[in-house]
This record gives structure tokens, sequence and C-alpha cells, in this order.
């Protein structure tokens, strides 16, 4: 049954995908891309990857769509129509495809419980999780602890990409460029205020409720901080950007982007001081099993923290930025 | 052939295709804001090709439950690097689009071709 | 608690991404003026001080491993150290480190002061990105760096005044993250079929590999990938407009290193991974990517005996100096390797040198087209004087860097057969092209009547003083070539004796 | 016994649920113009997701399951007509006029 239902998705991503590549308009562009990560992140969920799922869901349906719109909001909305180059293109392209499709007839197939992917490393995570973290969740013991390094590597690309945006819109608008405070926010319209003030406090929970329950359950430092920044989106998209700015100033988001990568980097290195390796929690307490957990929630608060204050950053840079005339 | 077998196969399939539907975007889209949308497009497909490999027959999500026994878990780690890669794919598509919003400012337009006559 | 004074030596490879990566954020807190660069400026330093210990460590025959948060190799993410890697940290950290010394007066000139932490910042995670991938011995680990080193360098290049940047650097984005992505199908193929990232552990499972195709596949898109990443003709087509257009200390930083890395990836996946398990690996990678590096190299020098920007025609000339490198790894030989090895450090110097230069040149001259920079060299004698020997060590004049690896390299192609002459002969013609473009650039500097009518003075000292520096490094490197050398070997030997 | 009365009452209710999810995407494809489209859509939105959850929650039980589901339910009520609402408020502010006669625009 479920097996029908995955087919149903997949053929759906593709024709929403040829969709995205139709249109003209930008705007629906966006919008398909939005329901194109819904729809991958349904399927990461037939394929048990919950914790991937929340993220698409939340980083490719959400925060993208949000920081693509405030982008067209800046630029044009329709694209030109141009025939040039398709041919080139289209031969790249059934090359590229043809070759992909060519590898697949050795992969092993879907589900084969003898594949190598199951049989090397994931049975030893598998195994030894439960034994030196004691906690369920085998995604955030390898996310926090076994591959911790990919992940300090992680933070640091969202921290690239928000002073990246910084620094690139901290230049100027050009002359003749005006904000219109009144066009942001949805201020005269009750409903959408009255249901969205009822709601951003249950998005912020939700949101705190994933960062701490990532050990139990499907979640984490970057799904909470992904929620939360959205609640403030939210926020922002209701009252206006200068009422979240003041609810929360630039200064305290850049304070969380820097604080959480240097929690990350601090309790690595703290690990190195007191005699570990880099990032080896099971010194940070006399008890390994616990040292290991303290080092995870330190550091998923630390991810949570930056992921949070970059996303935050880099939407207002787009959304306060003034239009060009 | 039995149905797991066929959505195996079909997986790769729609991974092959719609890798290729975003690089086709990537490449031959002259629209700037079009080619990031491709671009995440191809990303996307990566990812699904990663977590294609995840499945394990019968398995489920590699959240261990206390008590449970024989259970069979997906494989957790291309979820990890799933993870990591979608935080990655945001990233750049966000820095690509603050350097999208500046060359429309600078340039009044959003078409590569237009820009490059500008020049 | 009593902290001894501990021994950081086998924290090293560690230390060596952490160091620059953690001060990044912690400069976004100095804000008042000067404090930021002194602050990066240490970072840049320090790390620089990492790598010289490692790479002289190295030289006596050690080996650096280490195990990221104390889980052993396959398990968690390892990093590794050998010859090679040691070479490349001394490219990358040297570059870094040089370039942010006299970085100062250059990016005061285009950069606002507002603006200028989160550049430095940025400078900073580019060179922890750019070591990361070298110390990484983990295919998943490398990516996740090349893109922060990737992100932060299309922030640098974005940065300039020069509006012509947005769009080369909106190309550079979509060409690199095309590159990444290739690299990321690759390295899932091999682990869907080998259910391993660790590459050493790559090379011992890959062997058992009974359905080669979609490794054979997978050994296709990442050599594609990192080759676009490493600007190999004929998929350079980012690279010169983004160099021409950044600002001009980010260049030389980028010109020195950031395509050599990319490099290092390729040879260290063709040559540990692939290279003794795929039968006929070595053919395969010598048919792929000779006849490009020989096109690059003979395409991209035509092009800048003729072009008129002076950045961008040395721009070129570093496309064609990636076909050398390209072009010794292709020979797979140990003679070949250390061409390539010694060539990469080389042409760091030169390049380096002439981009501190014309990075010196900018301050005084707005337009860096040629026909503006006539008689230079009266007004700015030290600049160009520097240039100038920059500019042999990159033809390769007898007693600069250059020299000593064109030789290598002519040396190397003499083995190669029945093809040797021709090899031999496509090296001298683009050695005597490069040294056509070369000389336009003197012949302007020197002999070309003024057409700016302000007399400029010298360039700011603490550039100058670098750039001399850097030219004095060309000219010491060309008469006392044993330590580069005597890396390069050993890094040809680690590369080869695996796949004996 | 109460066991497959609970069974059929909430295959009932998933049918019922599932019919109107049809019947919306009908309308959604048929009617004539946006509003009218619009109001097709919204019935998925209430009555299709109150009849579906409350059979989910009869194949739950009483569990954390069905708070869940009771929680995803409210929030679903409360957001979607939210939707709708700010749709057909943003097409009416682009001019677009709500008049029967006005069929077959598509733009």
């Amino acid at each position: 049954m479920i097996i029908i239902f995955a087919l149903f998705l997949l053929s759906l991503l593709v024709i929403t995908a040829l969709a995205i590549v139709r249109t003209e308009n930008l705007f629906v562009a966006v919008m398909l891309t939005s329901i194109f990560s819904l729809l991958m992140a349904a399927n990461f969920f037939i394929l048990d990857a919950a914790d991937v799922a929340l993220t698409e869901a939340a980083v490719g349906a959400g925060i993208t769509t949000v920081i693509f719109l405030s982008a067209l909001a800046l630029t044009a909305q329709r694209e030109k129509v141009v025939t040039a180059g398709r041919r080139p293109a289209l031969v790249v392209v059934a090359v590229l495809a043809t070759l992909i499709i060519y590898a697949t007839f050795d992969k092993p197939r879907l589900g084969d419980p003898d594949a190598p992917v199951h049989q090397h490393l994931a049975p030893w995570y598998l195994e030894n999780t439960p034994e030196l973290m004691d906690f369920p969740n085998v995604v955030t013991a390898v996310l926090g602890s076994f591959r911790g390094y990919d992940t300090l590597g992680e933070v640091f690309v969202v921290f690239a990409a928000c002073i990246g945006v910084l620094f690139i819109l901290g230049v100027k608008p050009p002359a003749g460029s005006r904000y219109n405070p009144d066009s942001s926010g949805l201020r005269h319209h009750l409903i959408p205020q009255v249901v969205g003030r009822l709601l951003i406090p249950f998005i912020v929970l939700f949101g705190l409720y994933v960062q701490f329950h990532g050990e139990y359950g499907p979640g984490g430092g970057f799904q909470a901080g992904a929620l939360i920044a959205s609640g403030v989106i939210l926020y922002a998209l209701l009252e206006g950007e200068a009422a979240a700015l003041r609810a929360v100033p630039q200064s305290v988001l850049m304070g969380l982007v820097v604080g959480g990568a240097c929690l990350y980097g601090g309790v690595g290195l703290l690990c190195i001081l007191l005699g570990g390796n880099f990032l080896e929690y099971s010194v940070l307490l006399s008890d390994p099993v616990s040292g290991q957990q303290l080092g995870i929630l330190l550091i998923e608060a630390g991810v949570g923290m930056a992921v949070c204050g970059a996303l935050l950053s880099i939407f207002h840079a787009f959304a306060a930025r003034p239009m060009r005339s | 052939m039995n149905l797991l077998e066929l959505l195996g196969y079909f997986n790769y399939w729609v991974f092959a295709i719609v890798l290729s539907v975003g690089l086709y975007t990537v490449i031959a889209k002259v629209n700037l804001v079009k080619k990031l949308i491709g671009l995440s497009i191809f990303q996307s497909a990566v990812f699904l090709m990663y977590i294609t490999m995840d499945k394990v027959e019968g398995g489920t999500a590699p959240i261990i439950q206390k008590g449970v026994e024989n259970q069979v878990f997906s494989n957790p780690l291309p979820q990890v690097l799933i993870l990591t890669a979608i935080v990655v794919g945001v990233s750049t598509l966000a820095l690509g689009l603050a350097i999208v919003v500046r060359i429309y400012e600078a340039y009044g337009t959003i078409e590569e071709d237009e820009i490059l006559d500008a020049d | 608690m009593q902290i001894d004074v501990m021994d950081l030596t086998p924290h090293l490879p560690a230390l060596q991404v952490i160091v620059p990566m953690l001060c990044a954020p912690l400069i976004l807190l100095l804000k008042p003026r000067g404090l930021a660069w002194a602050g990066a400026t240490a970072a840049a330093l320090l790390s620089f001080a990492i790598a010289l210990n490692m790479a002289l460590a190295v030289n006596t025959g050690a080996y650096f491993n280490y195990d990221m948060g104390g889980w052993e190799a396959p398990y968690g993410i390892e990093l590794s150290v050998g010859a090679f890697g040691a070479l490349v940290l001394l490219i990358v950290t040297g570059a870094g480190a040089a370039a942010m010394l006299a970085a100062r007066p250059s990016v005061d000139s285009q950069i606002e002061a507002e603006r200028q932490p989160l550049f430095y910042s940025a400078w900073l995670l580019a060179l922890a990105g750019l070591a990361g991938i070298v110390v990484s011995a983990d295919a998943f680990n490398i990516f996740v760096f090349m893109e922060i080193s990737s992100l932060a360098s299309y922030v640098l290049i974005a940065g300039g005044p020069d509006r012509r940047a947005l769009p080369a650097v909106f190309k550079y984005l979509i060409m690199g993250t095309i590159g990444a992505t290739f690299y990321l199908i690759g390295i899932g193929l091999v682990y869907m079929m080998t259910g391993t990232l660790n590459l050493a552990d790559m090379e011992a499972r890959i062997g058992d590999v009974t359905d080669i195709n979609p490794i054979l596949v997978a050994a296709g898109f990442i050599t594609i990938g990192l080759a676009l990443k490493a600007a190999v003709f004929p998929l350079h087509v980012w690279l010169p407009n983004a160099y021409t257009h950044s600002p001009h200390i980010v260049t030389v930083f980028l010109a020195a290193c950031a395509t050599k890395v990319a490099i290092y990836v390729l040879v260290r996946f063709d040559f540990f991974v692939f290279q003794d398990n795929l039968e006929n690996h070595d053919l395969q990678f010598s048919l792929f990517l000779m006849p490009l590096a020989l096109l690059g190299i003979l395409m991209a020098s035509a092009v800048a005996m003729f072009e008129g920007h002076i950045k961008r025609l040395l721009a070129m000339s570093s496309v064609a100096q990636i076909g050398y490198i390209i072009l010794g790894a292709s020979f797979v030989s140990e003679a070949g390797l250390t061409a390539s090895a010694a060539h990469m450090f080389n042409h760091a110097l030169a390049k380096g040198g002439l981009f501190l230069a014309i990075a010196g040149l900018a301050c005084h001259y707005r337009d860096l087209r040629l026909e503006q920079l006539g008689g230079a060299a009266r007004s700015m004698p030290w600049t160009a004087a520097a240039m100038v020997i920059c500019g042999f060590s990159l033809v390769g004049i007898p007693g600069t860097a250059g020299f000593i690896s064109k030789w290598l390299l002519i040396d190397a192609a003499m083995d190669e057969g029945r093809f040797a002459w021709l090899l031999v002969a496509i090296i001298i013609a683009s050695s005597l092209m490069a040294l056509a473009y070369v000389w336009r650039i003197i012949e302007t500097l020197y002999f070309k009547p003024p057409v700016v009518a302000e007399a400029p003075a010298e360039a700011p000292l603490q550039l100058l003083l670098v750039t001399w520096l850097v030219a004095l490094a060309n000219i010491g490197f060309g008469l006392f070539p044993q330590f580069p050398l005597a890396l390069s070997s050993a890094a040809a030997q680690l590369l080869l004796g695996r796949a004996s | 016994m109460i066991e497959s009365a609970v069974d059929v009452m909430s295959w009932i209710l998933l049918f019922t649920g599932g019919a109107f999810v049809l019947i919306g995407g009908i309308g959604a494809l048929r009617l004539p113009n946006f509003y009218t489209r619009l109001h097709a859509a919204s019935l998925t939105e209430t009555m299709a997701t109150i009849l579906i959850f409350a059979g989910m929650i009869l194949q739950a039980g009483l569990s954390l399951a069905a708070l869940k589901l009771l929680a995803i339910m409210v929030f679903l009520l409360l957001t979607a007509p939210t939707a709708s609402y700010a749709l057909a408020n943003a097409a009416l502010q682009s001019g677009m006029r709500p008049e029967a006669e006005s069929g077959g625009e598509d733009t």
C-alpha cells in the first residue's frame, strides 16, 4: 500500500519539477518549489528518514520559500522567454541521465538488507549507540558525536552564508531606492493577525521541544533553529519588519550566531584541554556516557542558536532592504 | 520483479530525471532566479539518491526503543549526511539570492544576456 | 584543576582548521578600525605557523593521523597529513597569511569600514575551509569544507566596488555548486557500493566490489566535479572574470591556492582510491586529463598574449599553469607527480607575488588595463621590479623558483615514450608564450609613455614589504629548492607508493 | 464487539472525509472563477480535515498518537481557513472582482 503511495509521490515530484521549468512566472515557480520540497519531505518520511523529512519540511519548504519570496520582491517577477541555448543543454542533460541510469543497473535494489551500506558502518552505529550514549535516536548520535566534526562544519557553512548575505547586502542600495514600512506586514488584516498571534507561541514552543527532544525522537538543533526562526518570521510578516526587529534586534541575532558557533567550538576545545581529542565529549564528565550526553546537548544548543540567528539575519537582510525604484 | 524492487529502480530513475531537469534549468535558462531554483532542484535530487539507499526492507526510522526485540532499522548515516547537505544547500541559495538582488540593483535586470550586454 | 603546558603536537591537524575557523566569529566582535585586521592577521599567521610546524615534522618522516571525537577511523572522521598535504597546507596558509599581512591598505581603499569585520571573517573561513579540505581523510567531510571555502570565497570575490564582480561571482557560484554536487553524487555512488566514507577504508573495500559500473560512473562524477572546482580547461570559464573583478587582495589569496586544493583532492582521490583498484584507471586518467591539460596550456597562454587587462591576463595564465600541474599528474609517474607538486608551490609564489604587485599598482591606478599603466615603473620602481622578478619566475627563467618545476616537468615528459618530443615542444612553446605576455607587462611598465597624468607615489609600505618578501622567496627557492622539492618527491612517493 | 463498531465508525468517517476531499478537488478544477474555486477548496480544509482526523483518532485509540493527531487537527483548522482568507484577500486587493459572470478568467 505504502509503495503505491510512494510511486504516486515520486511521479508527482517529477511533474512538479517539470512544471517549475515550464512556468515563466517566477512567483509561481517559487511556490511550486515549496510544494516540491514538501513532496520530497513526504518521500523521505516513507523511506524512514524522519529527521531529514522534518528538516526538509522546515528548511526546504519553509525558510527557503520565504527567502526566495523576499528576494523576488526586490527584483522581478517574470522571466524573459529565451529559446537559444536549449539544444546543448539538452545534450548535456541527456548524457548525464543516461550515465546515471546505466549506473543504476548494478546498484543494490531498494531495501536490500545485504547492500554494502547496511553491512559496514551502520550496524556499528546501531549497536553501539545505546551503550555509548544511552539514548534512542541514532541519527542524533551520529550527527552530534560520531560525525560531530561534519556538523561543526555545517554550522560554519550557515555562518558563512549569514555573514556573506550581510556583507553583500551591506552595501547601500542605489540612490532613489525607498523602503515603505507600511507595505510589509499584514497589520490591517484582523484574521491572520489574530490567528498568527495565537500560533506564534506554540511554534516557538514546538521548536524548543524539537531542540531538547532530539535525543529521543526526530529533531535536533537544525530543525529547532529553523522552526523558531519561522515563528519570528511569521511575526515579522504579521506586524512588520520594524516590530520584529524591535522584538529580536539584529545585535541579539548576531549574538546568537557568534555565541552558537563559539559554544560548539568551545566544547570541542574544552575536550582538548581535558585531555581528549577535539570533540571527544567522553572526557567532559567522569562518566563517559553522561559526558557524551552533556556534549551532545551543548552542541545541539549551539547548533540551534547559530541556525536560528543566521536564518533570521538572512531574512531581515532581504526583507528590510529598500526597493530599487 | 516484486513491487519493492520496482520502486527501487523507480527511485533511481526519478533521481536521474529530477537531476536532469534541475541541471537543464541551470544551463538553459537565462533568468538568474530561475537558475537558482534549478540549482535547488538539482541538489534535492541528490538528497533523494542518498535517502533511497538508507532504506532497509521492513525497517523503521533508526530510533531504538528499549525492550523491543528484533527491530530492523534503516541506515542512519545517509540521513546524517543529507541533514548536512540540506543546510549547505539552503546556505548556497541564500548567498546566491543576495548576489541576485545586488545584480538587479546594479544592472536593473536579472536576465543574464541583458547583463552581459550592459558591460 | 591544574593544567600543564600541554603537548599540542598530536592535535596540530585539528588545530590547523579550528584556529582560523573559530577566530572567524570572534573577528565580528572587533568593531573598531584596524582591530579586525589585526585579529585576522594573528589567526592567519598562527595557522601558517602550525602548517610550517607540520611540514617540518613531515619532512623528517612523520605522518599525522587524528581521530575526531576520539572515534576510530571508519566510524568517526579521520584527519591525516602526509607530505603532499603538508605542502598544500603550506601554500594555503602561506598565501592566506601573506595576503592578509599586506591586505590593510588595499582593503581600506576598496571596502567600507563597517563591512570590514565581515570581510576578514569570511577570509578566515575561506582559509579554514581550504585547510579543512586538505587535512580531511573523509570523503563527505571534504565536501562540507569545500562548501565552507566556496561560500567564503564567493563572499570575498563579490566584496569589491566593481559591479562586474557580481555576475562573475554568480557564475562561479553556479558552476562551483554544480561541481560540488557532482562530487557529492560521486561519493554517494562509492558509498553505496562500499558502505564507507573514509578514504583509506574506501581504498581497501573498493577492490571487493564486483559490480563495477557505479564505481566507474562515480569516478567520472568525482573527476568532473573537482575539475570544475579546479578550473581545468575547458571548465575554467568562471575563473577569468572572478579573478579580474574581485578585490585585488582577494585575487592574491585565491589565485595562489584555491584551485590547487581542488587539484589536490582530485589527485588524492584518483591515486589513493581508484588507481590500484580499477583496471586501466591510470590509462583512463592520463587519456582524459592529458589532452585537456595540453589544450589548456596552449589555448589559455594564447589568449593571455592578447589580453588587455592585466588581471585578466594573469588569470588566463593561471588556467595555463593549472594545465601544467594537471599535465604532471597525468604522467602517473614519480617524476611527473614531483613536478606537479613542486609546480603548485612555485606557481603560488610567482602568481601570489604578481597579484600582490598589482594590488600595489591598484592603489594609484584605478584602471588596470595595460594601456593605462604605461610608464608605471618610473613612479613605482620597487613594485615594478618585484613584478619583473615574479614574472620571470612565472616564465621559468633560470635562477627563479619557476625554473625548477618547469625543468622537472620537462624531465618527466622526456620519459613519456613516443610522444615525449611533442610534450616537451608544447611546454617550451607555452613558456615562450608566457615570456611574450610577461614581456608585454614589462614593456608597458618600463618603456611606454605615461598615460595617467597624475604622478603617483610608491605603493604603501606594508604592501610593498610583503610583495618583496614573496619576490625574494621566488629567488630564494630558485637557488635553494631543497625543502619544497623534498616535500614534493615525498608526496609523489606517497601517492604512488600506495599505487604500486 | 465494541472494537469492530469503532472500526466501522472510523472507516465511515475516513471515507466520507475522502469523499469531501474528492469533491473539493473536482470543484477546484471545474468551478468557473477564482472565488468559487477557493470556496470548493476550503471544503477540504474544514469538513474533510475534521472527518479524516476523527477517523484516524478512532483508529489510534486512547494514546499519545491520538493526542498528537488532535493537536495537528486543531492546528490545521486554525491555519487553513486563515490561508484561504489571505488568498481571497490578496485576490481582491490585486483587483479581481468576485462577480458571478466573470467566469472563465484564468489568469
